[in-house]
């Protein structure tokens, strides 16, 4: 067991994949000699070489095209977008191609590539570095998408992800990246796509979070314990496929919904978990389900602090839950 | 860069004797009964789609040379990335009428599942990848594949093909320098068709060839007739084997004209005149090639006849078997959307069975 | 007034506002000589000639981006996209610009465009003719939605799309292109966007659609009548900004409601209409939220007839919600 | 295409006067002036970023001749779209530094009101287009604003900048191809500094040079040397004139290097030698211009002392005229997503303002 953050997760799981299975090959921008803008990639070109871990040009189309290619050659890409803002000049690869491919050749081939990408806000980098839309990749039937809170769970996921045959979004919360450590096992693990997790029961409210949030999750539901209220926290982990016994059986046990997620509230991937619940678990309400979300502007600048929810605002949530 | 092209085969069947390349008779002859058979399954599949057999139906025709020209330049572990309108590839390749018509008609013996419109094929078992609609995505898959090869010490080429107007996608650019930085074994076989849709080749760019593109990403391109067969597949095998040792990618511009109309839900007759049409017609890849058959002692009309009869044959076979194939079933619906069918879509397949629908209705 | 199709409506509208108003500029793929693949635009070229009908080059970034900056300079462009599944090589321009443009501005410039583009299935296209993807647009902050289901609506709706000031994706439902027809007055008229319309009153059950869907309400809540059910149907029109109250105050007649898109079900448009509901409206449910929706399988060829939901199937879902 | 490139001055201070573009005196002493008030705030702004009073910055150190000779060439009336790295662009059309500074903190008297990162500047009184950061999304903006300019008819042009990263960009191929096929009059203006972020030119493309890839769209590209302001001013100029009579578009590549990190969240020292910077310091576009001044008779130590103190007062009165401003509203983080707030906007404005927040803390 070390200590690790976050990024270090990442940057483990990856060399111990690639240690593990020679198909397993990095490419993306600045992942090279720079070891990425965010360090994920540190000190990997210098242990497996150019070939396995590739600086590429300036588009994302490529990467995610060309990793396509390689994967449906049989190597397992692990392709690095800079940020998930700057993944749209790829989206056409993942919605056209990556999502498609089983499907289209009728299991002929499949696209088994990881896309990892830091999301969501914490680095003040205004709208184009602080995006959160896990929703479009949920949407999109062929893929995964997991987002991961915890050190240890990043390493167990991203490995998951790696050996997982299907294509899978890997989104990292860039807040915490650094901020957040835990312990992680030297030896290999995995954690299981698909399953979410109970990281604190409770009996009075069902807070859903992911990434980031999860931990403004856990700061509101410690305040909310002052208060004598039991919060239920549970990490979505993996948002397709969604743990949905897991989501069901927690609202069967408190009654009471708060789903927390910092992507604009419209649209977002909170509303999935909401109509998810309304329509298998209604009879077991006693509140409206609330969503604590971004809002539904562009990610500002200045406001960066008030934009993102924090355990004040979830914690007025549950109040009014509470109070319904 | 020059705006000349290769030609080996003139309009009238006389040819360049330096410029020939050595085939032996037998493989002159396959190039040429791949063609017929090209031409005649084009014509049927299309009389097919207009009698609402099949759905929908991309015509090749005039490409004929093109198509089995280039394709027949490849290595048959090479991996080829077909657009729609390359049946010819299939063709070359080996591809049976009979799993060819099956996709047609998206039926239970359709490989693709009946997941996939017509004309998008793809088959593993012959290094064809399968296709999406959307212009040029498949252009960095195919640069994708060659790296892997490359890096993995495989030998093999990549060849793509795509049309004049994929040379404006985001994915052309970014394919293109992909295939340069990494000097991926990599063929980007452009049939330029002068048309997309109704967009003349002037209106798409104005470069003054498709081919020099190539420059602005360090590599080369060279320009051929594409109604020329001998032209094309000297073009592009000089370029496989140059990729297949080491010398990195390049853009072959093959000149022809698309004949038919982009698609059965075309109607070119609102954006061309009839006279260019002609033209081209003139020009026929098929008529040129037998020309040249002819001079060299190896057409007849025996063979001609023995051809056309065995084309036809085999995709009249290919049709009467495949419409016997029943639809596949429903659950095929669900499955290949991942590896193992999610919850939710098990959810779904089981509340769609249990609607007890009439399927026959479809 | 006149009987036209969809299709009309939209050439139409289109022609009207160009002689209205000459900055209003078309441009797109085979739109000029050819009137677009489906005819949206014929006789527009020798109306107004090729420099506001531009044919343009294969390149739908290329289409939406030179948009947004003939918008900038003060025209009004309105680009079609010959399918929606073409517009992910544009839709980086769509989540970095068009959307962004007046709030990363500060209000300095909008890209008023309007983008056009058939959506849905009905045609066999397979997956890449056929999407409908929607939620993409609705959860991006800054874009208007909107998707009509009548020749009527369609004239009104694309007239206050070019005059509203933001940028709107219209999406037109291509399975009804030419097999809906309707009156459609010769006179300007404008349909505002941000209002749903309640197409048949009820008081049993809240059917929400649009587009095509609506067509399959209707035939449904007639079926439903056959039975005694009063269904009422309402057809959202304007996805963003939805009609809110329009929304709550059916449920607070009916308490039962039912969402219809073709759209996969997961993370599609009606996940939002269902949260907003349970938040805001829980009280009034007497049954469980259901959404009948396209699977969440990438749109097939085959079986296209019965990926759709049809009547049949919505009529499955009111029986279910009625004896709930 | 020759891989040739525009020079005035020499290394020395020397210079061609066949090539010496005709400018008086007084536009020479401005290029100056705005020379080194670009090289001043961008000293003083990465100071203030390492004193965390401004968030982030973006250098240009390096790159004031591209910069300022580029802009320069326009006239007042020409749409401008800058990078993140163009501060000089700014400079030269006269944005007064207040109003600069207040953008990189964000404040209320910011025009983009705080809405937007650092280095992301947009004024439409000065005809420069607000920037978003994804690499290459502007190119074809600035290729759409030309078009409708002409369709108009008014004699404008536009400029955009980028960078050599910038050209593996869809957007780049998208923009360079409309302006080519639709004849605009728009400037792409490349400063190719040698890298992106860590990569180097050599491996973002395989063309001989940046300017080379302008042939692929039909139109010419030239190559200057960018750290000499009258070539750059004098390449931009004639396309300028060219563009504005109606000659189309032109891609200008200058050569220069970026002597600072890529941002002021980059260690450049992680993947380039000092050796390399040493080498290119002794290229200071500032110096050159400077050595050209000097054999003109037009510079001294009197004008020098006087133009620098000029700009650090211009820098310094900016800097604390600007940190005065308060923040602005809460409410402003909801205007502009669209013309007017839609209910759920008003929603959430009005959840927030009930919370009650102490916003002093941010
Ligand atoms: C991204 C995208 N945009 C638009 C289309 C619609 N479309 C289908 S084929 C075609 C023209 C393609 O022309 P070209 O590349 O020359 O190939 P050809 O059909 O002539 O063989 C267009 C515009 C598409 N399939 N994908
Ligand atoms: C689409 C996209 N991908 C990645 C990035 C991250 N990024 C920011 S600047 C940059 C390098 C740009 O290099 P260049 O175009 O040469 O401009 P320079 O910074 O050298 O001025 C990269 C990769 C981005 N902003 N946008
Ligand atoms: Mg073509
Ligand atoms: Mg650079």
């Amino acid at each position: 067991m070390t200590t690790l953050t976050v990024v270090q997760a990442v940057n483990q799981a990856l060399r111990e994949e690639m240690k593990r299975d020679d198909r397993v090959v990095l490419l993306g921008e600045d992942i090279g000699r720079n070891g990425g803008v965010f360090r994920a990639t540190e000190g990997l070109l210098d242990e497996f070489g150019p070939s396995r871990v590739m600086d590429t040009p300036l588009a994302e189309s490529g990467i995610i095209g060309t990793a396509i290619g390689m994967a449906l050659y049989g190597l397992v890409p692990v392709p690095e977008i800079q940020f998930l803002d700057f993944i749209y000049p790829g989206f056409d690869q993942i919605v056209t191609n990556l999502s498609k491919f089983r499907y289209r050749s009728g299991g002929q081939y499949s696209a088994h590539v990881v896309i990892r990408a830091p999301y969501g806000g914490g680095i003040k980098g205004g709208h184009y570095h602080s995006q959160s839309t896990e929703a479009y990749f949920a949407h999109t039937a062929g893929l995964k998408v997991v987002i991961p809170s915890t050190p240890y769970d990043t390493k167990g996921l991203l490995k998951a992800a790696i050996r997982d045959p299907d294509p899978v979004i890997f989104l990292e919360p860039k807040k915490i990246y650094r901020a957040v450590k835990g312990e992680v096992p030297e030896d290999d693990y995995v954690v299981p796509i698909g399953k979410s997790k109970i990281v604190k029961e409770g009996s009075d409210v069902s807070l859903f979070a992911y990434g980031t949030m999860l931990h403004v999750a856990l700061e509101a539901a410690e305040e909310a314990a002052k208060r004598d209220i039991d919060v239920e926290v549970i990490d979505i982990r993996t948002l397709v496929p969604l743990d949905i016994d897991s989501v069901i059986s927690s609202v069967q046990k408190t009654g009471r919904v708060l789903i927390l997620h910092e992507a604009p509230k419209t649209g977002g991937f909170g509303a999935e978990i909401s109509a998810l619940i309304s329509e298998k678990a209604l009879e077991y309400l006693k509140a409206p389900i609330i969503r604590v979300a971004g809002f539904d502007t562009p990610f500002p600048y200045t406001w960066e602090s008030i934009y993102l929810p924090d355990a004040f605002r979830v914690m007025k949530a549950i109040e009014k839950i509470m109070q319904y | 860069m020059s705006v000349e092209m290769l030609q080996v085969i003139r309009a009238e069947g006389t040819y360049d004797t330096t410029l020939e390349p050595s085939l032996p008779e037998s493989d002159l002859k396959k190039l040429y009964e791949a063609m017929i058979l090209l031409r005649t399954l084009d014509v049927r599949a299309l009389s097919l789609q207009r009698q609402g057999r099949i759905g929908f139906y991309i015509q090749c025709i005039g490409q004929e040379a093109s198509q089995i020209g280039s394709a027949y330049a490849f290595e048959p572990n090479d991996w080829l990335f077909p657009s729609y309108r390359d049946a010819g590839v299939a063709i070359v390749r080996g591809l049976a009428l009979k799993t060819l018509f099956c996709h047609l008609m998206g039926n239970s013996q359709d490989v693709m599942k009946g997941h996939q419109m017509p004309n998008h094929w793809g088959y593993r078992s012959i290094n064809l990848v399968s296709l999406a609609a959307p212009i040029g995505v498949h252009i960095p898959v195919a640069v994708g594949v060659a790296l892997a090869a490359k890096m993995r010490g495989d030998r093999i080429v990549t060849g793509v093909y795509f049309g004049d107007g994929a040379t404006s996608s985001n994915d052309f650019h970014a394919g293109m320098n992909f295939a340069g930085v990494f000097h991926t074994p990599t063929i980007f076989f452009c049939q330029n068709n002068q048309y997309a849709i109704s967009l003349p080749v002037s209106k798409q760019t104005k470069a003054q060839t498709l081919a020099s593109k190539a420059r602005a990403y360090g590599f080369e391109g060279v320009r051929v007739d594409g109604n020329d067969v001998l032209a094309v597949y000297k073009a592009v095998k000089e370029a496989v084997v140059k990729a297949r040792n080491g010398g990195g990618p390049t853009v072959i511009e093959a000149i022809t004209y698309r004949i038919g109309a982009h698609s059965t839900a075309d109607d070119p007759k609102r954006y061309r005149v009839e006279r260019e049409v002609e033209e081209w017609r003139k020009r026929d890849p098929i008529d040129r090639f037998r020309l040249y058959l002819q001079r060299k002692g190896i057409w007849s009309e025996d063979l001609e006849a023995k051809v056309r009869q065995q084309a036809d044959g085999i995709v009249s076979d290919a049709i009467r078997e495949a419409e016997k194939i029943p639809p596949p079933t429903l659950e095929t619906m669900f499955e290949d959307v991942y590896s193992e069918m999610s919850w939710n879509l098990k959810e779904q397949l089981k509340e769609l069975l249990s609607e007890q629908r009439d399927v026959t209705k479809r």
